[in-house]
């Protein structure tokens, strides 16, 4: 005895169960599945570089200089007569490498010291001012102090991005224990005796992963992008590191003649910080929409 | 009027902060700071040189409160490279990276508040993903692909906008506006971008709030809900998101300015890093960071004119 | 429910003080008390209803019995000892004796555990082993009435009341001998509300429980307590036997109270008393009598002097310097 | 008897969830006449505010669907009016008061601005005049200094005086209609009886209709003149006050009352166990075979299972008592009743 309407929508929903899960999630969380697949195309590109690339990255081949793309050079080539195709695809090792790096090391150490600051009011209102000084300095001017005072490498390069992302973790973190604190689950696991330790490792920590996995991938896209901006002011991975970065800086002087050193390195480079970027809107309304109001 | 109070005492001890990492950054690293500053190639008399004029022989807690003194009183140290003041060679480089942000900014709040709150308002529609999309977009590409794409379109094949250096509003409007014309534009794209979807999770937020139940449950039209109910109570956030963002926006300025050889105090950050100047990426990190707190401080000042609550 | 001879009350709480800091920087503000001084007796087997309405600091006093919130002053003796200031440590064990049960059947339990694991979290931390301590919360969750294959579903897959049902199953986990219950049942409907009560009243038949029963509601109190404390701003006003408080009730307060419930039979309707103006601020107690700046009936004695406790009747005591005649 | 001012007639909402349609409301019809007050009750879940929230069309476009059925404003249909009618309609003819009154008033407008906006927008009055008029309307709900007060903002009221502004804000252009969803669920008892008793002076005062929604049947038997009872988005039962507690028909209502403790009976009413009503709502995804009631009835038989009751007069003095049940006068089992 249903209306029409209704019986119409009820019909639309039986053909929707029936088809195959992934579709349906597809349909549901088209933002996240697109990010997902964008990302893993890149991932796979640079997994398999050393097999998709036509040339040797660092193979040097003056006579071929700044060529437009043509049949085996299918992106042109760059100042030094290398292939732009092969060197942008090591590049993307370096880059999502030192992006997930830069997210695991800022994502865990904001862990540890916004927990701290969450639970411990002395502590809290030290940490609390050191953030705060640590975020009025731009971030590049920090990372680039850092750079021009340590031995250049991944490593450090990491470090130095992570530095200006640790106070944002850290906010976030201790303003999610400070919510979580007050949850009546705490008073409770406080009134069945359990000890802090435990509280913390079994009520607090799960509660606070939603939020700190999608800040993460937030994170891991603008450091890729730090990292470009790092090598563009000659502060950031060794110029032989093949990133996207380096070569884009290295297009810097000839942008005028080849502008495809900058342009394709460039696309690629966006096209990965899209996907993550993706990623992380698409892990923030799955996962709990409410608490990504904050992001 | 506590509140206020409150909000300039804050200021000082993020200042100090700020003041100890920068002092610690050079102490902090591996090796002789003298050496690292004068470089590999530098002499032995050039190190003993800096030495002197950095008196970092002295204890480090002496050399920190002489460092303080002298901040204090204005004096920023001498530059290892020109020998100038850096308070001075500040002073001189400042105006382009002053013009820079404030029209970036202006450039990227005005069209990205109305895009958040249109891309809210219309939540769902086609509206609301095309400018997540956009902002999503924009906000994963560097600020210098989006800067040579803009010079390689406009200036090199239209020739509508010069390729690269900076006209002070004294040589006359046009040339001025010119010349900052792609540079605004490349660095406010991303902030844009951000600001765009901070506002409209503001606005989403806001309008999912009883109170806007209740309004609708006046009978008022749209418009008037939208900008008397719910923007009044979004304003605080975007403010602070605006605040916040400056720190985003300055890094992106600083590498436009390489991008378009602008003679700013990111072009000064730039020789100095490759010249090892550190006296003179100490005063530019310390008068950067000075900018940000008092702006925040302003955007603080705000909330009570926004919000009762805070005034009361 | 015969009332049970108390030979020595389980818990005597005495003087009970909370007093919140407000922190401003340079005046001296007068702190909160949301408790300013109380002092009750709980026997065996025995129900005390804590009823008032919100901002009287009946919940805080609950969690203060459970060291949720540390107290200012006074004395809590739970079977002859003060418990009031153990060491965290030297108060551990007697976790096992007092537990709680809370309003909020969402929040109060952690989302990311399984229901079997939320329950079994207190004998973990007495040390249980895992295979005594599986059997034990599987009796646990027959005897609150949610059949075994839910031991392994989440939280957000459970109704209200099975929720409130798993906060039970928790407290009764380490065999307490008092259970305050804070607002068990106000976030549940009438139907599923009563699932719950007669659950408490048959856990208490059958384990001699004590309950500490928190609630807003006037007719739920009623029905499940032996005695009431009825609290305003901090203090109780009116402590005494159920039947006697509800049908001949002293303070002028209790009277009011009782009179704003909504009635469904028309007779019960007696006029009605409506108290003038709000809820003074804690901060700013009224002089002498707190209650006097809403009282019907108050005169110029009751700002000098603050009333005390005063026995009328078989433990009936009310705390107002015109109780006698305004009765 | 004049026409009813507001008619429900066989109204069927339902929300599109991603794993099926939730029927919130599955057919409910009731009048409201003018001046009169009827009480809608029945627990969380019954769809009693969703059938508050579409009468003003305040529920949001997307989930919510209306399948069928009409709502006749003075013989308007509101669910066919446009968007600019239903605008000239809300807080003018038809007002709305909410649950919580903490969040329920814009938190950066003055208390003034809020209800003088109501009359500018509907009575064109000039901002002076609708300035003067808003004090009187907090004079009338007896909120102290009224001029005075019209300049503070949400956060200084308390939960009781904000909750009086809001009826001030609803009752500013004299509705003929007052739809008051649970006003006093998130109050003191002490500070409810404040307000439903101001409620029952404005209703005497300026003649308006209200329907209370609510979920407590102490208050539904003070305040109302009729009481709509709802189950699992139906009505189940409708009768005057007086004859619903009187007599009660449907299981579901008598179960309600006997699950009640109580507080009126006189002297010490020995302790009598409270009577379960077992088990729990049903999910509403589903669309209903029998009574949704008799997976719980303990007079449920085959026919309960199968077809739906229709709602049919009950016996009894009282002509207009209805219950949606076969067997609606028969005696639960094992109680009086």
């Amino acid at each position: 005895m249903d209306s029409p309407m209704i019986a119409a929508l009820e019909a639309r929903l039986e053909r929707q169960r029936r088809q195959p899960r992934i579709l349906v999630f597809a349909r549901r969380h088209p933002v996240l599945v697109a990010g997902a697949a964008l990302l893993a195309t890149m991932v796979l590109l640079a997994l398999l570089a050393p097999w998709l690339a036509p040339h040797d990255p660092t193979e040097m081949n003056v006579l071929q200089r700044l060529k437009p793309p043509s049949a085996d050079y299918l992106l042109g080539t760059d100042a030094l007569g290398r292939d732009i195709l092969s060197r942008t695809l090591y590049g993307a090792r370096v880059s999502l490498l030192v992006g997930v790096s830069v997210a695991l090391f800022s994502a865990l150490v904001g862990l540890g010291i916004g927990t701290v600051a969450g639970f411990n009011r002395v502590a809290d209102r030290i940490i609390m001012r050191i953030m705060d000084g640590m975020m009025a300095i731009p971030g590049i001017l920090l990372a680039v102090a850092l750079m021009t005072l340590i031995r250049a490498s991944i490593a450090t390069v990491v470090i130095a991005i992570a530095m200006p992302e640790i106070p944002r973790v850290v906010r976030l973190v201790r303003s999610l224990v400070l919510t979580i604190r007050e949850q009546p689950y705490i008073e409770a696991a406080r009134a069945m005796g359990t000890r802090l330790p435990m509280i913390l490792l079994r009520h607090v920590i799960p509660n606070l992963l939603t939020p700190l996995i999608v800040q993460a991938s937030f994170i891991w896209a603008s450091a890729m992008i730090f990292e470009a901006y790092l090598s563009f002011l000659g502060a950031g991975t060794p110029p032989e590191v093949p990133s996207w970065g380096n070569m884009m800086a290295e297009g810097r002087s000839v942008v005028q003649l080849a502008f495809g050193i900058i342009l394709y390195p460039g696309i690629f480079l966006g096209l990965t910080v899209l996907a993550v970027n993706l990623v992380g809107d698409g892990l923030r309304d799955l996962l709990d929409p409410r608490i990504g109001r904050k992001l | 009027m506590n509140y206020l109070l409150r909000r300039l005492l804050a200021v000082i001890p993020v200042l100090a902060v700020v003041a100890v990492i920068v002092f610690l950054l050079l102490r902090l690293a591996p090796g002789d700071p003298a050496v690292i500053i004068a470089g590999d190639t530098a002499s032995a008399e050039d190190i003993e040189h800096i030495r002197q004029t950095l008196g970092l022989n002295r204890p480090v807690v002496e050399q920190f409160v002489g460092w303080i003194g002298q901040i204090l009183r204005g004096d920023l140290g001498t530059s290892v490279f020109t020998g100038m003041p850096v308070a001075e060679m500040i002073r001189q480089r400042v105006e382009p990276t002053l013009w820079i942000s404030a029209l970036t900014m202006a450039f990227a709040v005005v069209f990205a508040v109305p895009m958040g709150i249109i891309a809210a308002w219309k939540a769902g529609t086609w509206v609301d993903r095309a400018v997540s999309g956009l902002a999503v977009a924009a906000f994963s590409l560097p600020v210098f692909v989006i800067g040579y794409g803009l010079v390689y379109g406009f200036s090199t094949q239209l020739d509508w906008f010069p390729v690269q250096g900076f006209k002070s509003l004294s040589d006359g409007f046009v040339p001025f506006i010119r010349h900052l014309a792609l540079p605004v534009i490349s660095g406010g794209l991303i902030y844009m971008a951000l600001l765009a979807r901070m506002t409209r999770s503001t606005m989403l937020e806001v309008l999912a709030q009883d109170y806007i139940r209740t309004a609708r449950a006046k009978g008022l039209s749209s418009q008037r809900l939208l900008l008397r109910h719910a923007l009044k109570n979004a304003a605080v956030p975007i403010v602070t998101t605006i605040g916040l963002g400056i720190a985003m926006l300055l890094s992106g300025v600083i590498v436009t300015e390489s991008v378009f050889a602008i003679p700013g105090i990111g072009r000064l950050t730039v020789d100095s890093i490759l010249r090892r100047d550190y006296p003179v990426i100490q005063g530019i990190v310390l008068v950067t960071a000075t900018a940000y707190v008092l702006i925040n401080l302003i955007t603080d000042l705000l909330y009570g004119l926004f919000d009762p609550r805070i005034r009361y | 429910m015969s009332v049970v001879a108390f030979p020595r009350p389980l818990l005597d709480v005495r003087d009970l003080v909370k007093h919140y800091p407000t922190r401003t920087f340079w005046r001296d503000s007068p702190p909160v008390k949301a408790l300013d001084g109380i002092s009750f007796t709980l026997g065996a087997g025995e129900t005390l209803g804590l009823v008032g309405e919100s901002g009287c600091g009946k919940s805080t006093a609950a969690k203060t019995l459970l060291r949720l919130i540390e107290p200012t002053a006074g004395q809590i003796l739970f079977d002859g000892a003060d418990i009031a200031t153990l060491s965290p440590a030297a108060f551990r064990p007697y976790r096992r004796e007092l537990q709680i049960v809370f309003q909020d059947p969402y929040a109060s339990l952690n989302p990311r555990l399984r229901a079997g694991e939320i329950v079994a979290e207190p004998l973990r931390n007495f040390g249980w082993d895992s295979r005594d301590g599986e059997q034990r919360v599987a009796d646990l969750f027959a005897r609150v009435g949610l059949n075994t294959d839910a031991l392994k579903k989440y939280p957000h897959e459970f109704s209200g009341g099975q929720r409130q049902r798993l906060g039970i199953a928790r407290a009764l986990a380490l065999n307490p001998r008092l259970i305050v219950l804070d607002e068990p049942v106000s976030a549940l409907d009438v139907s599923i509300q009563a699932q719950v009560i007669n659950l408490l009243e048959d856990l208490q038949a059958d384990l001699g429980l004590s309950y500490i029963f928190v609630a807003h509601d006037l007719a739920v109190v009623r029905h499940i307590s032996h005695r009431v404390a009825v609290m305003y701003l901090g203090r109780i006003v009116e402590i005494g036997p159920v039947d006697s408080l509800f049908t001949r009730p002293l303070h002028p307060y209790t009277r009011a109270l009782l009179s704003a419930v909504p009635k469904i039979s028309p007779a019960a309707r007696q006029n009605r008393i409506l108290l003038k103006g709000d809820l003074p601020s804690p901060a700013h107690p009224p002089s002498g009598c707190t209650f006097r700046t809403r009282c019907p009936q108050a005169r110029p004695e009751c700002a000098e002097r603050a009333p005390q406790l005063v026995a009328h009747g078989n433990r009936h005591q009310v705390s107002c310097h015109f109780a006698e005649t305004s009765a | 008897m004049s026409a009813p001012i507001l008619e429900i007639d066989d109204l069927r909402i339902a929300f599109a969830s991603p794993d099926g349609i939730v029927r919130a409301v599955d057919g409910v019809s009731w009048q409201l006449n003018a001046g009169e007050m009827l009480g809608i009750v029945g627990e969380s879940g019954c769809g009693k505010s969703v059938t508050a929230m579409s009468i003003l069309r305040l529920l949001p476009g997307p989930p919510a669907m209306f399948a069928s059925g009409a709502i006749r404003f003075r013989g308007e249909d509101l669910l066919t009016a446009s968007e600019a009618r239903m605008r000239a309609l809300r807080g003018n003819a038809i007002s709305m008061i909410f649950q919580d009154p903490m969040t329920s008033l814009n938190p950066v407008l003055t208390i003034g601005e809020q209800i003088a906006e109501v009359l500018i927008l509907h009575q064109k009055l000039s901002k002076r005049a609708a300035w003067t008029r808003a004090g009187e309307m907090l004079d009338l709900v007896g909120i102290p200094d009224p001029v005075r007060r019209l300049a503070d903002y949400p956060h200084q009221f308390s939960g009781g005086m904000r909750q009086r502004a809001m009826i001030a804000l609803a009752l500013a252009c004299n509705p003929a209609v007052l739809i008051a969803d649970e006003p006093t669920t998130a109050l003191d008892v002490t500070i409810q009886a404040q307000i439903m008793e101001l409620l029952a002076r404005l209703r005497r005062e300026m003649g308006t209709a209200i329907v209370l929604i609510t979920h407590d049947l102490g208050v539904v038997a003070e305040c109302c003149d009729r009481v709509v009872v709802m189950y699992a988005g139906t009505k189940v039962e409708e009768a005057r006050v007086d004859a619903l507690f009187a007599r009660p028909s449907h299981p579901y209502t008598r179960g309600l009352l006997a699950a009640m403790p109580e507080l009126d009976t006189p002297g010490d009413a020995r302790h009598r166990r409270l009577a379960e009503i077992p088990g729990m709502v049903p999910s509403l995804k589903q669309a209903a075979v029998g009574c949704r009631f008799a997976p719980r009835c303990a007079l449920a038989d085959e026919r309960c299972r199968q077809t739906i009751p229709a709602l049919a007069p009950t016996s009894g003095e009282h002509a207009d008592h209805f219950a949606a049940c076969f067997r609606a006068h028969e005696p639960l089992p094992g109680t009086a009743a």
